[in-house]
């Protein structure tokens, strides 16, 4: 049996005074469907809010696709709704498994595809997909012995990809998903996130330069750099 | 004035590290803040687009 | 309702430039009234304390050794509290404070090891001997030591200082162990410890000037904490506006 | 959970066989040790028993913190430390698990060769049990403490320095307890009380620890 935890965390900062006041998008909730929620969750860096506190709902059946300039906070937005690190700001809520795909790919070079693969299977306790079949899917068949250090950029995002099926999980929480995949490799991102949505799973992902093309139009959210405060 | 102590050496040697060792800690905040001051003032100075605190070239 | 109280008031001093004015309007007095305690207790204990009857002079040391001592080890409490609360409530000066204990905490420290030694050499003989006191506060200088350079090798100082916080933690349940544990160690190896008093029991003229060197340390660490945890606050705020402000002000 | 904590036990293990070098590190440490001092101090028996327990204690020692830098680094560098908060196992017991492996790669080798150790430095016989009883005891508290100091130095860029600093007051108790043991039972006298005082450590660290860890990491992931 998994539980999974409400965690609640005060707002000690000094939100600029037309903080409230200021127009902002409420994503709406459906009640029964939100596998995770996140009100005004913050992050705070050397004391600072790394972007402007946001709301976010992740429904099943639903994508997010969080977009916003470099450096806005997307990465640290989806760390922040993974648990990773501590919202500073806001309350975060969970009701299901989550898998999260960084920037770093999270395998260890010294060991084989395969080896990883079956770690995560392991790791994660859920069962999902055969490797061996995962592999395939992620267009990396044949590839299960070979040491994860000598795939390239683009397969190594294959290979977390694959380690996306190869353990059942509800949430996904994608960073840039289709950094250094072909064009083929980011048709393949949506055909697996159609397939998870389609599933009664729900996906967020940041991207800031292919947009998904997904069978049920994603949400989308904009993150801000929050404002520093500063004499000018 | 100062008392002659049988083993006035080590009681004045003692004394002295004691006081040295205060007296830095009431100075050094000083100091910091005497220079904390002057980057900030140069700082600020940058920012409004006067370089006379600059080094000469 | 006190205790709401309490919590509204520390939040109040979270604020920058409420908790800087509160320092600068502070530090002064209490350096002032740290000066006026050590002169008296100076006064008392070089002029009109008489001398050992065991030790003679030498045990005038103590007026220095034992206050720094003993302050070495309540900064490190204060450090301690500073920082449960800086965890729970992440309120941002007291963080500051409690990072800026621990250099004061080690100057303190420090004087204890030096007056220490100097005053073994009269009395053992030996600049350093491995007594129980002295080794444990060689440890705990190298505590202090751990705490300034974990919080100095983080870029982000809030993030340093939270780190630093558990390491304070941590230490405050290992230094009674390791006093403990020394002081085990030494009466095992040396047979019976050396001891600074020998038989005699304190004469009472030879009480006053402590307690006086006593309040005085307490003062100058309180005073020194402020001034330094000033000096930290403006360096991490110095590119926003109530410092700008402060300094047009002054300038 | 369990499953998730033994993936990871096996991952670790499996990893330090396949940098079968690094993992020796201990053994070859403990081995100059043994090797230097006697060519250092002179190989007069009397000199070599007196400093024996003191000097596995300390190749014990330097051994477990030889391989702290490899404690959480590598993973916070390809991003499987993170992986520890998304799933469901309390990362508390994640943090037991990697210094349970940490400990299998340093503390044990040390143990099973304490008693050629003890032969090498003529440690008397009747202290050899409690010299392995007292690595037993202790060695885990070393993998924990360095454990807690490593997490605290990860976000930094410069931590072997900073990672002695921290773990020397911590080791203080431990050296003392576990040396006394040995010393104790070389002279001929019951070593109960060291190896009840170690103990009683070794619980409370395998308490508080792993919290203080945990917390740490969780700071310095970001």
């Amino acid at each position: 049996m998994v539980r999974y935890s409400n965690k609640q965390t005060i707002c000690m900062f000094r939100l600029p005074d037309d903080y409230f006041s200021r127009p902002r998008a409420r994503r709406h909730c459906l009640p029964m469907k939100a596998l995770l929620q996140a009100d005004q969750v913050g992050f705070t860096r050397s004391g600072e809010l790394v972007f402007e506190p946001a709301d976010v709902c992740l429904n099943a059946g639903q994508a997010l696709v969080i977009s916003g300039p470099n450096g806005s906070g997307k990465t640290t937005l989806l760390r922040v709704l993974a648990g990773i690190l501590e919202p500073a700001t806001g309350k975060l809520s969970r009701s299901a498994s989550l898998a999260f795909l960084g920037h770093l790919a999270a395998v260890k070079g010294d060991l084989s595809c395969r080896e990883n693969l079956e770690f995560s299977t392991r790791f994660s306790g859920q069962p999902g997909m055969a490797v061996n079949r995962a592999m395939a899917r992620v267009g990396l068949a044949g590839l299960g012995l070979r040491p994860a250090r000598a795939l390239s950029a683009g397969q190594k995002r294959r290979l977390g990809l694959a380690g996306l099926l190869v353990a059942r999980r509800d949430i996904w929480l994608l960073d840039e998903p289709y950094a250094s995949l072909d064009d083929a490799g980011g048709e393949l991102v949506d055909q697996l996130l159609d397939e998870h949505l389609a599933g009664g799973g729900t996906a967020a992902l940041s991207t800031h330069q292919r947009q998904p093309r997904l069978q049920t139009d994603p949400d989308r959210l904009v993150i801000r750099a929050a404002l520093r405060e500063s004499v000018r | 004035m100062i008392p002659e102590f049988e083993y006035a050496p080590y009681v004045w040697t003692s004394y002295g590290i004691f006081a040295i060792i205060v007296a830095w800690q009431v100075i050094q905040p000083l100091l910091k803040r005497r220079r904390l001051k002057a980057e900030l003032r140069e700082e600020q100075a940058l920012e409004e687009g006067d370089y006379s605190h600059d080094a000469q070239t | 309702m006190i205790w709401h109280n309490i919590k509204v008031g520390f939040h109040r001093l979270g604020s920058p430039p409420v908790f800087h004015r509160l320092c600068r309007v502070v530090a002064p007095w209490l350096w002032a009234g740290a000066a006026i305690c050590a002169a008296f207790g100076l006064y008392k204990a070089l002029y009109l304390v008489p001398p050992d009857y065991q030790q003679s002079d030498s045990f005038r040391i103590l007026y220095v050794h034992v206050p720094a001592a003993w302050q070495a080890m309540a900064g490190y409490l204060v450090m301690s509290v500073l920082a449960v609360i800086a965890l729970v409530w992440r309120i941002r000066t007291t963080e500051i404070m409690a990072m800026m204990g621990a250099p004061i905490g080690a100057a303190f420290t420090l004087i204890c090891l030096a007056t220490g030694s100097i005053w073994g050499r009269p009395m053992w003989g030996t600049w350093w001997a491995w007594d129980a006191r002295l080794t444990s506060m060689l440890v705990l200088l190298f505590v202090y030591l751990g705490i300034m350079g974990l919080y100095a090798a983080f870029e982000d100082k809030r993030k340093g200082a939270r780190v630093a916080c558990i390491l304070i933690l941590v230490g405050l349940v290992n230094i009674p162990i390791i006093h403990f544990s020394v002081e085990w160690w030494t009466t095992l190896h040396q047979g019976s410890t050396i001891s600074f008093f020998g038989e005699s029991s304190m004469d009472s003229s030879m009480m006053p000037p402590l307690i006086w060197m006593v309040i005085a340390t307490k003062l100058m660490f309180g005073a020194a904490l402020l001034d330094r945890s000033r000096n930290e606050l403006i360096e991490q705020d110095r590119r926003k506006g109530w410092v700008r402000q402060k300094l047009g002000a002054s300038a | 959970m369990t499953r998730a904590m033994l993936a990871l036990l096996r991952r670790d293990l499996r990893l330090a066989v396949r940098h079968g070098g690094e993992s020796l590190m201990p053994l070859v440490f403990l081995f100059a040790v043994l090797i230097l001092v006697p060519l250092g101090v002179g190989p007069g028996p009397n000199l070599l028993s007196a400093i024996a327990p003191g000097m596995v204690w300390v190749a014990a020692l330097l051994a477990s913190l030889l391989a702290l830098e490899h404690l959480f680094r590598p993973d916070l560098d390809d991003g499987t430390l993170e992986q520890w908060w998304t799933g469901e196992t309390p990362v508390g017991l994640l943090v037991m698990t990697r210094l349970f492996s940490h400990w299998l790669i340093t503390g044990l080798p040390v143990i099973v060769f304490a008693p050629v150790a003890a032969q090498m430095l003529y440690l008397p016989d009747r202290a050899l049990s409690t010299l392995v009883v007292s690595l037993l005891i202790g060695t885990p508290l070393l993998s924990l403490i360095g454990g807690l100091a490593s997490a605290l130095t990860l976000g930094t860029n410069r931590g072997s320095v900073l990672l002695s600093i921290l773990i020397f007051p911590l080791v203080v108790p431990v050296l003392i307890f576990a040396t006394g043991a040995v010393s104790a039972a070389a002279d001929g006298l019951s070593a109960r009380a060291h190896l009840g005082l170690l103990s009683a450590l070794l619980i409370l660290a395998v308490t508080l620890i792993p919290l203080a860890t945990t917390a740490a990491l969780r700071l310095n992931i970001e």
